[in-house]
């Protein structure tokens, strides 16, 4: 095991490192010893599995596992070389710089407009009316939905589609101006169409954050990643350039995976 | 109401001859499906579905979600009947009787064609009682019969080793792979004539799924079994015959080999290779 | 990155432990309202129980004039009400649940669901003017004088329905207090029988059971916790009831061999006498009882409680 | 064959019992209603919304009794809520799994079906006792203990019915729980928390009981809160109790005003209800 987190790929100055993390969940031991490092602008695959501690590793990193009752997670993982989990850490100011997308949209119950201006609002980001205005546009142009929805801001949120909902959550976590996007199985709860667009929009926000999305679609995983981690019952068996990984995978158990012998 | 509170017809469903010595090669079909369409409400969601199922062999269904494949299972047993606005058209023969006329007890077809579910659902009771539940309704059995039919049962379960020191134990106590079996012991326990099957895994994790699978392979010799999945290589793995339905219709049926090397369907060949779905 | 002004986050905190602080004071209000309820009671109760001690549960005697109390009739009519109520009430509801869940058209579900649903809001006062003058005069003059004819001149069970037709007393507020708890009860149990997954009642019919088979070797089986834990809550309610009684119970302190004879039970005792009580004793002696109520109450309540809950975890840990 | 002719005939014995039993239920309680409403609308004038209480044996309204019973209502409800409101909040989001809050869980379900005679005892002992005579304000503090547990189970029930997702979104934001709560979770419960309100208004309009040693009545127009005061329920115990046919009538109309205040809120109740569900599956 320990060999095969030597194997991860080092980058020279990775903006987050985890080193050496379990996470537990009451009894159950959900990710073993993991060690692995997100560089900056690029997009971080995670696959295996239902079950395989993909998610939980992934909401490790912005301790989102905290809300989860039970959780421990040990081992260290920094940001910038800072260890998120010490104990100064403010938890709000680590998922500011650090924003989750999960699998299913999770519009807030106000208006297009308040959904994205809810993360700036809370950390008090916009100085006036107009900065708002600005930071709302600028956010919804990235997330490529501007203009299916510049006519009807005032509008609910959950009034949208639900592709249009997720890049409206796209949108909201970019409004907070994060450094990592975590995005958890984003299009599994969408129709092909709508999960091509996040792909194009995940391979455009790419040039100003680093993104980790988790996805149990092994071409979706080819697609959209530069680099990708293949985890099994808890443990990362396998991580390297994404070309390597899917032609030339150097675990057995990562080829059973992808030639869908398991899972 | 359920439906089968009608009185009660005669109708003699030939019990299948069983545990041939010899494999027979090609089988006899079991089931004959002619112009099925099926309505939920004004939702219809099956349409004119035509098939032959063989005896003595794994027919599986797959599709993505919503294509129709768990309610052509339900037909088969009339389970749909539990519920009122669905109703089914056109006629399903299961050893040559018409199970969707009005004229049969759904009670006594249920009997004779066998279900396990998405999820375990192991009745409230002890492991021998849950084994033992159909046999009792019935009344058919008493006493040393009874155990010999449910020790045959959970062996054919491949389960006796794993409880036979616990029958008196909550058949909810057992694990979720070992509750799965239970279930699929309790529908042979009656030596139904047809298995139906609904994504028997789905809930399950890789080697509960892989022992279930073994335990199809066992008793495709005896019984004609149905499933539904959503998992193409168990399709590939355990079904003989392998029927591809979308939106409500059967696309493509035949031998799996066929379907998932060769498939003459476009659609067929766009879901197996993960196009869609 | 976002560059976060220090000052909004440390106020951010602030707000937040301020808005906390008073959640949690006010579930903790909830822990001191109940030990209130206990410690005012025992203070209130005390002088009557130190007078009388022990005696004070068993002694049959009620009387203002002599300043003599004993809660023996109030307990024995508290309990036989609540038990006539429990009888009439909990065949019914199961009658009324099943037909709800497994048997009613659709068509018909809702509209009957919601009316027993409502009926278990309208007021117990209701039930108590209805009884008082619907039902005790046809029981007067029609039921009970049937009763006394023909049941009472049985062995073993005649006593019971011996003596004059009050049309009030104890059998009629049984009565009252079953159709009271009816909608209640039904209404419990028909929850608990929808919380039986559809796939293992499926399960059932797919080894060949009949609906009643289901039902009976299915569904009450793996809902039994609950529907004891609701009928249980059922006789919470009917024991603690005081208006629906009050107004049909008679208000004797005595216990009679008959249920057709008058009776009290401790909630009308205190409802009745409590504003008219004289004397540090008198009304003592009433808190005693309204002690001895939330004793018996308690205990009833606590262990539906309990079974409700092992109902609830089972069916989240069965997701 | 036999055999299963008997196992049909029991299915369907035992199905025609439940029929049987549903009519004998429904049966009853519509001949209540039925009674209810025929000699609830005989009693019924315009006389009943403007005049006092009368004394025996004439005519007269309950004006004073409605105001009373409104007065005492809202106030307990403005008492009541928000502390059920904030301890529900603590139970569903604060302490969700904490053992503090199982406890209180408890506590609230026994305090939620404990007999409200008991409740009206207890503001007795600490209210009337120590003021030395009985008042509305005793009434209304009465009421808001009834109020509290009610709230409080709406409340917690509407809460965890927000799908997690939406505040974990929220925290994934940075917020701190009393934002999300405040931002997040109230409004998306919103309608819940109206209808819990609602619930807690009807149940404890109807409630008699307690008010009985607390509030006590007042034949009169009274608007001091520290002076006994009237109500419904209350003038309804005593007149309907009484030998005047003028009090009976009386005390019918006033169970007809309070049983369809109380199912207007419940059906209102209701269909908030509905509207907050399928908001939530349409998301």
């Amino acid at each position: 095991m320990m060999e095969r987190a030597a194997a991860a790929p080092q980058f020279p100055d990775p903006l987050m490192s985890a080193r050496g993390v379990n996470v537990h969940y009451g009894g159950k031991h959900a990710v073993k010893n993991v060690s692995l490092d997100i560089g900056r602008n690029q997009v971080l695959a995670m696959i295996g599995a239902s079950g395989c501690g993909k998610s939980s590793f992934l909401r490790s990193l912005n301790r989102m596992n905290d809300t989860i009752p039970g959780a421990r997670v040990t081992g260290s993982i920094t940001l910038d070389g800072r260890d998120i989990y010490d104990k100064r850490q403010d938890v709000a100011q680590l998922r500011a710089r650090v924003g989750i997308v999960f699998q299913k949209p999770t519009p807030f119950p106000h208006s297009i407009y308040a959904n994205v201006a809810y993360g700036p609002r809370i950390h008090g980001l916009a100085a006036s009316r107009a900065d708002m205005d600005d930071l709302v546009r600028t956010s919804l142009e990235r997330a490529g939905l501007w203009d299916e929805v510049k006519d009807r801001l005032a509008q609910p949120g959950t009034s949208l589609s639900g592709g249009q909902q997720q890049r409206l959550c796209i949108a909201r976590t970019i409004a907070v101006d994060p450094e990592v996007i975590l995005m958890d199985e984003p299009c599994s709860a969408l129709d092909p169409i709508a999960s091509a667009k996040i792909e194009d929009l995940i391979e455009e926000l790419r040039g100003n954050y680093a993104i980790v999305i988790v996805t149990h679609n092994m071409q979706q995983a080819a697609r959209v990643s530069q680099v990708t981690a293949y985890f099994h019952l808890g443990e990362l068996i396998e991580t390297g350039p994404t070309d390597r990984i899917f032609t030339n995978p150097a675990q057995k158990l990562t080829e059973d995976y992808i030639t869908g012998r398991i899972g | 109401m359920i439906a089968g509170s009608k009185p009660p017809r005669h109708l003699k469903m030939r019990l299948a001859p069983r545990a041939a010595a010899v494999d027979p090669g090609p089988q006899a079909t079991r089931i004959e499906i002619r112009s099925l369409n099926f309505y939920y409400g004004r939702i219809q969601a099956l349409h004119d579905v035509n098939l032959s199922i063989g005896d003595r062999a794994i027919t599986a269904f797959i599709g993505p979600s919503g294509c129709g494949k768990s309610t052509l299972l339900r037909v088969m047993n009339r389970m749909y009947a539990l519920y009122p606005h669905q109703r089914a058209e056109g006629q399903v023969r299961i050893g040559g009787v018409d199970i969707l006329a009005p004229s049969v007890d759904v009670a006594e077809l249920r009997y004779r064609v066998g279900m396990v579910f998405q999820k375990p659902t192991p009745f409230p009771m002890s492991v021998f009682e849950n084994v033992a539940f159909g046999l009792r309704l019935a009344g058919e059995v008493h006493g040393a019969d009874l155990h010999e039919r449910v020790e045959t049962a959970l062996r054919d379960a491949a389960l006796w080793e794993e409880v036979k020191d616990k029958l008196h134990a909550d058949g909810r106590s057992l694990s979720g792979g070992q509750q799965q079996r239970l279930c699929i012991a309790r529908a042979i326990a009656v030596r139904p004539e047809v298995l139906l099957l609904d994504e028997p895994t789905a809930a399950l994790d890789p080697i509960s799924t892989l022992r279930i699978e073994e335990l199809l392979q066992n008793l495709r010799e005896r019984y004609c079994i149905v499933m539904v999945t959503h998992n193409l290589q168990q399709a590939a793995r355990v079904a003989n015959v392998t029927g591809f339905m979308y939106l409500g219709a059967l696309v493509e049926v035949g031998p799996s080999s066929e379907i998932f090397t060769s498939p003459k369907n476009r659609q067929t060949d766009d879901y197996i290779t993960g196009r869609f779905g | 990155m976002a560059i976060i002004d220090p000052r909004h986050a440390a106020k951010q905190l602030i707000y937040e432990r301020i808005f906390r602080a008073a959640t949690l004071t006010a579930a903790i209000l909830v822990l001191l309202i109940l030990g209130g309820v206990v410690l005012s009671l025992i203070i209130g109760a005390w002088p009557a129980l130190r007078h009388f001690g022990f005696g004070f549960v068993t002694r049959e005697v009620w009387n203002p004039v002599t300043e003599e109390f004993g809660a023996r009739s109030a307990i024995f009519g508290t309990v036989v009400t609540s038990l006539i109520a429990m009888v009439l009430a909990v065949p019914t509801a199961f009658g009324i649940a099943l037909f709800l869940t497994q048997m009613c058209p659709p068509r018909l579900k809702r509209p009957i669901g919601v009316a027993v649903e409502l009926l278990a809001a309208v007021p117990s006062i209701i039930y108590g003017l209805w009884g008082l003058f619907v039902l005790a005069p046809v029981l007067q003059r029609h039921t009970q004088p049937w009763l006394i004819a023909h049941v009472g001149v049985l062995p073993i069970i005649g006593p019971l329905f011996r003596g004059p037709p009050f049309g009030i007393g104890i059998l009629t507020a049984g009565i009252v207090l079953a159709i009271m708890i009816l909608p209640f009860i039904a209404a419990t149990m028909r929850d608990v029988f929808d919380t039986v997954p559809p796939m293992l009642k499926e399960s059932g019919y797919g080894l060949g059971a009949t609906t009643w088979e289901v039902i009976w070797r299915v569904v009450v089986p793996h809902s039994r916790v609950g529907m004891v834990g609701g009928i249980m809550l059922g006789l919470g309610r009917a024991l603690g009831e005081t208006m629906a009684v009050t107004f049909v119970i008679g208000n004797a302190h005595r216990i009679s061999a008959s249920l057709l004879a008058p009776g009290t039970t401790i909630s009308s005792a205190i409802a009745n006498e409590f504003t008219e009580a004289v004397g540090k004793l008198y009304t003592s002696s009433l808190i005693a009882l309204g002690l001895l109520l939330f004793v018996i109450t308690f205990t009833v309540i606590a262990a539906a409680q309990a079974m409700l809950r092992r109902l609830e975890r089972r069916a989240t840990a069965a997701l | 064959m036999k055999r299963r002719t008997l196992r049909k005939f029991r299915n369907g014995a035992f199905l025609a019992l439940s029929v049987v039993a549903t009519a004998i239920g429904l049966a009853c309680l519509a001949a209540i209603l039925w009674t209810l409403v025929s000699n609830g609308v005989r009693g019924l004038s315009a006389g009943v919304f403007t005049q006092m209480t009368p004394p025996p044996g004439s005519a007269g309204g309950m004006l004073n009794a409605i105001y009373g019973s409104t007065v005492m209502t809202v106030l307990g409800i403005l008492i009541g809520s928000p502390v059920g409101m904030l301890a529900g909040t603590y139970l569903a989001e604060y302490g969700r799994y904490s053992r503090l809050s199982a406890f209180v869980r408890f506590i609230n379900d026994v305090l939620l079906s404990a007999p409200s005679i008991i409740i009206g005892l207890f503001i007795y002992e600490i209210v009337v006792v120590p003021e030395g005579h009985f008042s509305a304000l005793a009434g209304a503090l009465a009421l808001a203990v009834i109020a509290i547990p009610v709230s409080l189970r709406t409340t917690e029930d509407m809460l965890n019915l927000v799908p997690q997702g939406l505040k974990d979104s929220s925290a994934a934001l940075g917020a701190y729980p009393w934002r999300t709560i405040l931002s997040v979770v109230y409004p998306a419960a919103r309608s819940g928390i109206v209808t819990g309100l609602l619930l807690a208004i009807a149940r404890v309009s109807g409630e008699t009981a307690p008010l009985l040693f607390t509030a006590l009545n007042n034949q009169f127009w009274s608007a001091k809160l520290t002076e006994p005061m009237a109500n419904l329920p209350v003038v309804i115990f005593q007149f309907a109790l009484s030998p005047y046919a003028d009090w009976q009538r009386l005390a019918w109309a006033g169970a007809l005003i309070i049983t369809v205040t109380i199912l207007a809120l419940s059906i209102t109740a209701r269909a908030l209800l509905s509207l907050f569900q399928s908001n939530r599956g349409a998301r």
